[in-house]
């Protein structure tokens, strides 16, 4: 089957005054139908702004370049393409639902303005389609909360009514930009709960994008580990869980609180050091600085490998075997 | 959200009562009022006549109290120089004065807020370069010579518009113009940091990936908040054009309020220019309440609550 | 070189452009005065747009005729002076008031009792102050009795004193209940706002006489331009037509432009330097005759007329007009420019190391300039106050004013009793109070021996100018730009008689 | 994972990278070019007044009306005697024009000078103290700021008269409330601080804090908003010369000299633009200057 989004050697650079910031370096991904892909990363690491690429809404100030960015029929890189397709049957939610709302307008125009513009439909049909929208997402009333503006709110209905927006074109795509993280975590449960619902009864691809590795293993069918604007590591959520290959996974995976296992108000487990800077050219394997198992070899290209679906670059871990370090 | 109105209330009636205590001073400071009142050749009997039906014997405070009493009644006294009812005076220049203010503000209004608009949307480029050129531009030339060079230009040498005068709307388009451009900067640097920090907002991005076309996004999204601090400054803008306008009126012999006061300073006509600084002042503090109301009805966070 | 084209490319351009049509089809005339009216009221305001609006919206009894110098009929058709303070004068017959009420005896004895009155405050006390009463004769015949003779009366009678209807006023200064004055004069006033625009409008039963015509115009409008360049502007942009008193530059430049008239004309306009010398005065250097004639001599009064007033200028060593019945220069000092002179004078007087004098005026503020720069060439520094003519007339008569420059035109009276005694007779703007001065004034003022007057008048003339209690400066021609098209003459009391303006073609 | 918050801008971050914060350096100044023009010519300008004696060519009262309004060298009248021609009254006017620049600079900073002691002191009062002392403040600053300003100057001037003085001292007692209100906010933020409460708990006086803790942290902006105030003072000034309440002749201000080229504009524009332009030059590069050091105080820009 052809995949539904499928993206190759995306970059995204930053022009500094006498220098470039590479915030993506080379991302490549594929979603298909109906499945949930989860980018997971620190912050900064390239994750946002690639959802951002994707939906053609990168800051001005970044410029980006792709070998390949294609949704179902519509090529990406086609400006003209992106505004058809974006809103419509590409919608995005984002991580402040208190924010990402205009405070300005009740919550029904902000939801209809969209669809008339896609569809054509008259004002009544919008609101209708926004009720049943508000409806799917769980929320009562609806036709009260039309009327509403953002401000009378709490945060978790903000963002059921981000997410009915979203679903007012019957999109094929949603991307989720840490959709739960501004949120307390009951409600952070039922949001994640509401998406992965949603997905089985409107069969729509998620792409869900955040840095808690721990939500990930609720929601995904596959995972894609960024580090440093590039993708270090990618396979279904089995294999990133069962064996994870880049030792970035294994430390992020072992920085997940275990219920029962970390002690409750234990601190967090973290990875020592700190993100290299990704101002001009960046050689080699950006994690060697932070990699427990880094080799002089390391600072020269890194290999992608491959075990099926599963991919990682790095020169470890055909399987978690020591003999494969490099002589020192 | 009333009780906050409220204190705003009661600022302003306080602000409003020293000011006139201010322009009561302003009228005391000039010294013989008596004399002032009594006018030319006045012997001293005259004088001391003056000095009884005006009460100029009695103390300050009493004196200032009737005053009050006076003003609050719309009684602002008479004129030394025309020896008519200062409150006519007002009455009859107000007009203009009001009509030049609002032209001028429609006129910066129409200007400030597309540039500011294009600058924030494309700043850095030459666009926001020149909105600031031209913006520093017009803080840098004095009102009263760009007036003067707008009549040469647009009365004289292409006789399109009036010289001077209050005749009719065409009369104010030049002083409206320059009052206009010279208040446009304070607008546009507003604007353009509104729309800038509404740009960068998460609704707006939202809006774009809504699929919204650019201008709705940038004319419906960004533009509805950035004027919300817009409407603050129009209302201090109003009220310090109605100040302000002293200089354009009297260029172009423009039959207003200012220029009324300009003409009650050369005559040394004190309750005329006394009567013009408390109503200036009091409406600057009209202004500034009613633009607190309306931010506060513009803003449905605090609408409601 | 851009800047340079800019600049030159600016001022041609406008020379290129014209006026454009007047208002030859409205039958009307646009007049701008730099100067606001106080009071529509001509008893009730000294400026010069006063006197004119008197003219044209009133009628007086007499009326001088400026060519012959003889006196001729108006509201009164005969006139005989009975003994030296009895006036016997028989009105015309069929004069209607604008608002439609015959013109009568009553209104006469009425206005003049008025202005005679001390308690009423008309603006110049000298005007009326000769009337001891007033007595109606008959329907059309009064009888003017005068408290001592009084030489000068029908000047006085002829100029200022405009008639008005009975019960024009409900008190003193003027209060009335009318909306708008009214005159039998061959305008009335259609709009009047203080501050704001005059229209007259023609009056059409006015009763025209050989002395005055009725008007040709509909309308007149009035406005205050205070700015000069708002003027020129006007002008130049076929907003107005007609303005006086600009400037000599102005004048003419304004003259080389095509569409625009300008004709000039000398007037009775004297320009001097008011000292005062009184008790309280606020700068006793005044007091010392040497400093007074020190700065006489820092002055270059010809060269300020001959530069910067322009033709129809001459200087002038005492303040009157040399026209003027009784006014000579003959006997009395003249300084001549000489600042070392001054220098050393005011060395003598102590004041070596400098003086420093506040100069009050409301006009020619070009020539309070050069003046400034003459006085502080000698070590005088002047304070200039430059203010509207009521503010420093009432300053001037509170003694506040060091050193006031005034222009004074007599009221467009040829009698000297009009100019010299009005700052030297003990009236109030009298800044000298020269007892002597005063006394001499007043006995000229009632002298009726013509000869006999005009060597009292000689005499304290000459007092005036040897003890230099004022810098007698020049007469001051007058300027008047119009639109072309619109025909008017001038004359030398500066009068514009609107009844007889017409647009040509 | 608490290092994994989620709100950085990689954009904002890189630029902290590359230089570091609040630092002001010669390297900073030539990258706001701004600066470096409006500063330049503002210093030109105070050059120029300094020296203004010994560069005018003549004597700027000395008139001479038997030679007055010729015009500028590059018209076809005009000489190398006298560079800008000479005015009304025939006194030199590239003289008068230096030292015009003389009375705009003095009186701006003159006039800035006093209105910046009251409204620092006024606003430093406010934002230390709170409370009370801040309410009175506030309420100060609400009664300046109802004030129609230019109508109160001609006021004052028209009673007291005109001169460098009363101008200078109207201006200044007229123009303190951007002071205050940007010193109160400023410093109130700033007295919250923790080395501020660390000197009040080590017993330093309330003088010692506002002088030696609270003033200098707030000297930036003290710097950007007196620019504009100079800017705004000279204007102000020119309006009163202008309406012939200000300066009074013959002393050579600029606004004075526009007022007196008025009337001869539509026939001898050169007289009214050459003051004109000169005025306009030095508001515009106090403005310039007094931008290129917001930016530099406040680099994200939104100072």
């Amino acid at each position: 089957m052809e995949p539904l989004l499928q993206v190759r050697d995306l970059k995204v650079d930053f022009k500094l005054r006498t220098n470039t910031l590479h915030a993506v370096r080379g991302m490549s991904f594929e979603v298909r139908e109906g499945e949930t892909l989860c980018i997971v990363g620190e912050s900064g690491c390239g994750k946002s702004m690639t959802s951002l690429a994707l939906m053609d809404l990168l800051p001005r100030a970044a410029t980006r370049s792709v070998g390949a960015m294609r949704f179902g029929e519509v090529d990406l890189t086609d400006r003209r393409a992106v505004r058809r397709v974006r809103g419509n049957e590409m919608a995005m939610i984002f991580q402040e639902p208190m924010t990402a709302l205009n405070p300005a307008f009740p919550i029904g125009d902000q939801m209809t303005e969209a669809y008339i513009h896609h569809t054509g439909a008259t004002g009544s049909a919008a609101r209708a389609r926004a009720v049943e929208m508000l409806t799917e997402v769980g929320i009562a009333s609806p036709e009260k909360r039309l009327g509403q503006y953002p401000h009378q709110l709490s945060g978790g209905l903000r963002q059921r009514v981000m997410i009915a927006m979203a679903l007012m074109t019957s999109p094929k795509l949603l991307i989720a930009d840490e959709p739960t993280t501004a949120l307390d975590v009951t409600i952070q449960a039922q949001i994640l709960r509401l998406l992965r619902d949603l997905q089985h009864r409107l069969g729509i691809a998620i792409v869900f994008i955040t840095h808690d590795l721990g939500l990930v293993s609720r929601i995904a069918d596959r995972i894609v580990v960024m580090y440093a604007g590039a993708r270090v590591e990618e396979g279904s959520a089995a294999e990133i869980f069962g064996s994870p290959r880049h030792p970035y996974t294994q430390a992020l995976i072992d920085c997940i609180p275990q219920p029962g296992k970390s002690e409750r108000g234990a601190p967090l487990g973290t990875i020592p050091g700190v993100v290299p800077s990704l101002v001009g050219d960046v050689r080699g394997c950006a994690f060697r600085s932070r990699c427990p198992v880094a080799q002089p070899v390391c600072a020269d290209a890194v290999p992608l490998r491959a075990e099926g679906g599963h991919l990682w670059a790095c020169i470890h871990g055909a399987k978690k075997d020591e003999t494969e370090r490099a002589p020192a | 959200m009333p009780i906050y109105l409220a204190k705003r209330f009661g600022l302003a009636v306080l602000v409003a009562f020293c000011v006139s205590i201010l322009a009561f001073a302003l009228l005391r400071l000039q010294g013989n009022a008596a004399g002032a009142l009594a006018g030319e050749g006045a012997s001293a009997e005259d004088l001391a006549i003056i000095v009884e039906t005006y009460g100029l014997d009695r103390p300050l405070i009493v004196q200032y109290a009737s005053w009050l009493g006076d003003v609050l009644r719309g009684d602002f006294g008479t004129s030394y120089f025309f020896k008519s009812p200062v409150s006519d005076l007002i009455f009859d220049k107000i007009g203009n004065t009001v009509i030049l203010a609002i032209m001028s503000l429609t006129i910066a209004l129409a200007i400030s807020i597309p540039l500011g608009v294009l600058a924030a949307v494309f700043s850095g480029s030459w666009i926001d370069r020149l909105c600031s050129l031209v913006s520093l531009l017009g803080q840098a030339l004095p009102s009263f010579f760009l007036a003067l060079c707008l009549v040469m230009l647009f009365a004289i040498k292409w006789r399109m518009l009036p010289a001077s005068g209050a005749d009719s709307w065409r009369h104010f388009i030049l002083p409206a113009a320059t009052l206009g451009y010279y208040i446009t900067p304070p607008f546009m640097r507003l604007v353009r940091a509104g729309m800038i920090d509404a740009l960068s907002n998460d609704y707006v991005r939202t809006a774009r990936a809504k699929g919204l076309p650019a201008h709705r996004v940038i004319l419906k999204h960004a533009l509805r908040n950035a004027l919300v601090p817009v409407v603050g400054l129009v209302t201090v803008q109003l009220g310090l054009l109605i100040g302000g306008s002293v200089v354009i009126e009297s260029i172009f012999a423009l039959d207003g309020l200012g220029y009324l006061a300009y003409q009650a300073i050369g005559y040394r006509d004190f309750p005329v220019l006394q009567a013009v600084v408390l109503l200036l002042s009091v409406v600057y503090v009209v202004l500034t309440l009613l633009s607190d109301i309306v931010n506060a009805w513009l803003d449905p966070r605090l609408r409601v609550s | 070189m851009t800047f340079r084209t800019t600049l030159a490319g600016a001022s041609l351009g406008l020379l290129a452009a014209l006026p454009g049509a007047a208002q030859q089809s409205e039958n009307a005339v646009r007049f701008a005065y730099g100067q606001t009216l106080e009071s529509p009221d001509p008893y009730f305001t000294t400026l010069r747009l006063g006197v004119i609006l008197g003219r044209n919206v009133w009628d007086t009894l007499v009326v001088r005729n400026l060519e012959s110098g003889e006196f001729e009929p108006l509201l009164a058709t005969e006139w005989e002076w009975v003994d030296d303070t009895t006036l016997d004068l028989t009105l015309r017959e069929g004069v209607t008031f604008h608002d439609g009420s015959t013109f009568e005896a009553d209104d006469v004895v009425y206005t003049l009792s008025y202005a005679a009155d001390p308690e009423n405050r008309i603006v110049s006390q000298q005007v009326a102050n000769w009337i001891e009463s007033v007595e109606k004769t008959g329907d059309y015949s009064v009888r003017i009795t005068t408290t001592g003779p009084t030489p000068s009366a029908l000047e006085f009678v002829s100029s200022q004193l405009a008639i008005m209807p009975s019960d024009h006023y409900t008190g003193p200064g003027g209060t009335t209940d009318a909306d708008l004055p009214i005159g039998t004069g061959p305008f009335r006033y259609a709009e009047y706002s203080a501050g704001g625009e005059i229209v007259l409008e023609r009056f059409e039963d006015y009763t025209a006489t050989d002395a005055k015509s009725a008007a040709s115009l509909d309308r007149v409008s009035i406005r205050t331009i205070p700015d000069q360049q708002t003027q020129i502007a006007e002008l130049l942009s076929g907003g107005l037509d007609l303005t006086m008193g600009l400037p000599k530059d102005q004048a003419d430049q304004l003259a080389q432009m095509p569409g625009v008239e300008v004709q000039s004309g000398e007037t009775m306009r004297i320009v001097f330097l008011q000292i005062n010398t009184s008790e309280d005065t606020p700068n006793p250097a005044l007091q010392d005759v040497r400093v007074r004639r020190a700065l006489n001599h820092a002055i270059d009064r010809d060269a300020i007329s001959e530069n910067l007033v322009g033709e129809g200028s001459n200087t002038i060593d005492t303040v009157c007009f040399i026209d003027q019945f009784g006014c000579t220069d003959e006997g009395a000092t003249s300084y001549a420019f000489d600042p070392d002179k001054a220098r050393a004078l005011l060395e003598e007087a102590g004041y070596g190391d400098g003086l420093t004098v506040e100069l009050y005026a409301y006009r020619e503020r070009h020539i309070s300039e050069a003046v400034i720069n003459y006085l502080s060439d000698v070590g005088v520094s002047v304070e200039l106050n430059f203010m509207q003519p009521a503010a420093m007339r009432d300053a001037m008569r509170a003694r506040e004013v060091e050193l006031a420059q005034n222009a004074w035109g007599s009221y467009s009276i040829y009698d000297l009793s009009a100019s010299t005694p009005v700052y030297f007779g003990g009236q109030p703007d009298d800044n000298a109070l020269d007892p002597e001065l005063i006394e001499t004034l007043k006995d000229a003022g009632e002298t009726m021996d013509t000869e006999e007057r005009k060597s009292l008048y000689q005499q304290a003339l000459k007092r005036i100018a040897d003890e230099a209690l004022a810098v007698p400066m020049f007469t001051l021609p007058v300027y008047y730009a119009g639109a072309e098209g619109l025909s008017f003459d001038t004359y030398p009391d500066e009068i514009l008689r609107f009844w007889e303006f017409s647009w040509s073609e | 994972m608490a290092d994994l918050s989620n709100s950085a801008d990689p954009t904002a971050t890189a630029e902290l990278a590359e230089t570091p914060p609040g630092r002001m350096s010669w390297s900073r100044l030539s990258e706001h070019p701004s600066l470096l023009i409006g500063g330049g010519i503002v210093i030109l300008m105070i050059l120029i007044a300094i020296f203004a004696p010994l560069l005018a060519p003549h004597d700027p009262y000395a008139q001479d009306i038997t030679n007055r309004a010729v015009p500028p060298v590059w018209f076809e009248a005009g000489s190398w005697e006298h560079v800008l021609g000479t005015d009304q009254l025939g006194r030199d006017y590239l003289s008068r024009l230096i030292y015009g620049a003389r009375v705009s600079l003095l009186i701006g900073f003159a006039a800035v000078s006093i209105a910046s002691v009251i409204g620092t002191t006024l606003g430093l009062l406010g934002g230390y103290f709170g409370g009370r002392v801040d309410m009175v403040v506030t309420f100060l600053t609400t009664i300046r700021l109802s004030l129609p300003i230019i109508l109160v100057a001609l006021a004052v001037v028209a009673v007291f008269g005109g001169s460098i003085t009363i101008v200078v001292v109207v201006l200044g007692l007229l123009k303190w409330d951007r002071f205050a209100v940007v010193v109160r906010a400023t410093s109130s933020q700033v007295s919250r601080m923790e080395y501020v409460q660390s000197a009040k708990a080590a017993g330093a006086s309330n003088f010692y804090i506002l002088t030696r803790e609270v003033l200098p942290n707030l000297t930036p902006q003290l710097i950007v908003i007196a620019t504009i105030e100079i800017a705004s003072a000279i204007l102000m000034e020119a309006a009163l010369s202008f309406l012939g309440l200000g300066v009074q002749p013959p002393t050579p201000s600029w606004g004075l000299m526009i007022s007196e080229a008025k009337s001869y504009m539509f026939f001898s524009f050169w007289l009214i633009s050459i003051p004109g332009i000169a005025l306009a030059t030095l508001v515009f590069a106090i403005n310039l200057a007094g931008d290129g050091l917001r930016d530099l105080v406040s680099p994200d820009g939104r100072g």
